[in-house]
């Protein structure tokens, strides 16, 4: 059952070496006040961060680089922030790039017990090295496996006390795959309302999914 | 690049867009082509962050920090838009949901083969949804300048860039010519008014064949 | 673009030999108004039906039985029709049997352009005869290939004039999957609104997914 | 089988379930379950044609056609429930998201492997969610009367009728026992009331150890 929780507690989940899933797509629907907060987690140390991209020099996940919490990073666009660029020249974090959709996609897949899949994009370019094709119906496609985390740092709009989660527009982005896809999920909240409130329709990650919740405190990035 | 160029860009390949189809758009030279519809042709964007029915970009303090597109730009929302998570989002791309991506170009081969993801001699460390939007739009325009802001050709015979799909693209539009990609090949299809298929050819890399047609989905008069 | 018609101009785009999806769980969630129109059209024979069950006797799709338009049917629990099994034992009507989990991820990797997927469900039972196995970290995974239609049937609760779709309740269950994975799809609806009065966070299926819209007629089973 | 049967075995397996946990219920005797839990324990109920936090079979007058559970049975919604398609919902199932599942069973071998869908000699036309249901619940209870409706043994060395999965069952519980299925064999850990271990031994063709707990998770008077 979910546990609504400050900040530090929630990221005391973090141990030294997790894979940590953050959502957000640049800074947009990304968890903010729990980034903040990992900076400052004693076990965030070792990581390999799975996001779409490591924020920006010195803004949201791009904060974790100069305190050389990360190890790893998988995610499909790093460009956007040229200290990933700097730190991967100097060998200091490994980077693995996915397609975006493959990335996407892979998370779903860690999420929902798939062992492996099949797909078009990718194939026949740099991106294909030392994966696995496959002919299917005439097309190339190559073989990804799913990816998972120890835990998942999520964004959503509303949750409920019992953790039900809604999304506001474009925030929604790789949060709900990333709460399907991690065995600790903590989520930042603008607002917890009373079980009932959210629409059954609209909410579009159950309370299964979810293990924390965390008031957003509004961190700028 | 000049705006004006970018525009002239636009226009010619929103030239080519139908009313009512499904498109996504790239950075750069695409994202101008929402405003360059030509009368009476309405279309539905998508993006890949996860929304349908994206908006035009709204005046300062309409600004939602909630609703961007694929560039991180802030953008609106029209009414019957619809918001998705990142998997399905690229499930629509990849499933052939949308009819056409627009994408820049930094090489097109002769083949019409893009690249537009990666420098040699840089690390590779950004791809985003371009080789998603490649293997899974029905069709894919190139909006690209003819020529590189050096003056080096663009259209080229082989890439010296890495490809970003095996697929070619369906349309190469510049501010000087628009290919279609037929049977492998290239095809000079429109010459841009004040161009000339001399010009094109000297500023092309690749091979082409030319057949040339009075309009490419509108009068000509409306695509400049 | 979507456009509103009759159930018998939908069904028009039946073609003989046609792959037709129908949502629903039973009866639930099924487009009772397009399948009493499918047995009227010309073009629906000889076809395949993917779709949970197959009806029940004389009800929902179970009407398409004795009226002997269905060549093969793909689903996962036939046996709540008994004449679907007598059918088969008579060789009238080929069956692939998939696991409920695996049929609807089949159809929705045939909407997601994913090649194939493997999943550990079904492997070493009588259900994996004839499939590729594989071992992916020490477990048996089964090599699943993507579903896909000519032709979707499926029913929701509200559309608007665009085709956006929005669902009731556990009627949802296959009607959004298969609404990705057919080249044409109809959806039966009890009520077509203005373009904006459906919450944008509560379409669950997008207006691209969906050609036709056919008001419900209060077909009952 | 009498309806009684079938409530004490739900009860006694109810008595394993925890406060809180995500529970899939299977059709028949597991279906029960949900009305005898313990004071105290309080569920959450999965159904894989799509939803969370199902709520007890309503009344004639408030029955809605558009909610079932994977029994097509009607049920209520409990504040707090969720609906999603039939994909996240096997997603869930599979992925390890539902801590329990409960199951029918014809046959149970010796590994405590479950054989529950299909018959021999009979075409094989229906599996539902039985197959997802045990590769992806993190637990899984088969509920099961002792002895088929013939007399003949469930609990058997090897099953006659095919198997659902080659992952064991986690605990089988009948109205007479209550085996686990550790280190590939089972063990005896609860004898209901009235029951002794020479009438199990006697009605179970599966070997098995006898390591009895004085509590099921549940004080004994609790499970009756």
């Amino acid at each position: 059952m979910v546990s609504v929780c400050s900040p530090a507690e929630a990221l005391a989940h973090v141990q030294p070496g997790d894979t940590v899933m953050v959502g957000g797509f640049g800074l947009v629907g990304a968890p903010l006040t729990l980034i903040a907060a990992l900076l400052e987690a004693d076990g965030a140390r070792d990581l390999t961060i799975v996001s779409n991209n490591l924020g920006e020099p010195g803004r949201g996940l791009g904060k974790l680089l100069p305190a050389r919490r990360v190890r790893k990073a998988i995610g499909s666009y790093f460009t956007s922030n040229r200290e990933v660029v700097e730190a991967h020249l100097r060998g200091e974090i490994e980077v693995e790039l996915l397609p975006q959709g493959t990335l996407a996609e892979s998370i779903r897949a860690g999420g929902a017990g798939i062992g492996a899949f099949y797909v078009r994009t990718g194939a026949g370019t740099l991106l294909a090295e030392g994966k696995e094709e496959r002919i299917i119906d005439g097309e190339r496609y190559l073989l990804q496996f799913p990816l998972k985390g120890d835990v998942a740092l999520i964004r959503a709009h509303k949750a409920d006390k019992l953790g039900n989660l809604a999304y506001l527009k474009t925030a929604r982005n790789f949060n709900p795959d990333m709460a399907t896809a991690a065995k600790t999920v903590i989520a930042e909240v603008d607002e917890i309302v009373e079980v009932g409130e959210l629409s059954p329709e609209e909410i579009a990650t159950p309370h299964l999914f979810v293990d924390h919740l965390v008031r957003s405190e509004g961190v700028s990035a | 690049m000049s705006s004006s160029v970018s525009v002239a860009i636009a226009k010619r390949v929103a030239a080519h867009l139908t009313d009512g189809e499904i498109v996504n758009l790239g950075i750069g030279i695409p994202t101008l082509v929402a405003d360059h519809l030509p009368d009476g042709v309405d279309v539905v964007l998508q993006t890949e962050n996860g929304m349908l029915g994206v908006g035009p970009t709204p005046t300062d303090d309409a600004i939602d920090p909630n609703l961007v597109n694929a560039g991180k730009l802030p953008v609106s929302e029209l009414p019957g838009a619809s918001y998705f998570a990142s998997s399905a989002s690229f499930g629509m791309i990849r499933g052939a949901h949308v009819d056409t991506a627009i994408l820049g170009a930094l090489q097109l081969d002769g083949q019409g083969r893009i690249a537009n993801w990666s420098i040699p001699g840089k690390p590779i460390l950004g791809v985003g949804g371009a080789m998603d939007l490649l293997v899974g739009a029905r069709r894919v325009i190139a909006a690209t300048t003819h020529l590189a802001k050096d003056g080096s050709q663009k259209i080229v015979a082989e890439t010296a860039f890495p490809l970003t799909a095996d697929r070619p693209v369906d349309l190469i539009v510049t501010e000087h010519a628009t290919f279609a990609v037929r049977d492998g090949g290239l095809v000079l299809i429109d010459v841009a008014e004040g161009s000339s298929v001399e010009w094109i050819e000297e500023n092309t890399g690749a091979a082409f064949t030319v057949a040339l047609e009075s309009a490419a989905g509108a009068p000509q008069e409306a695509v400049r």
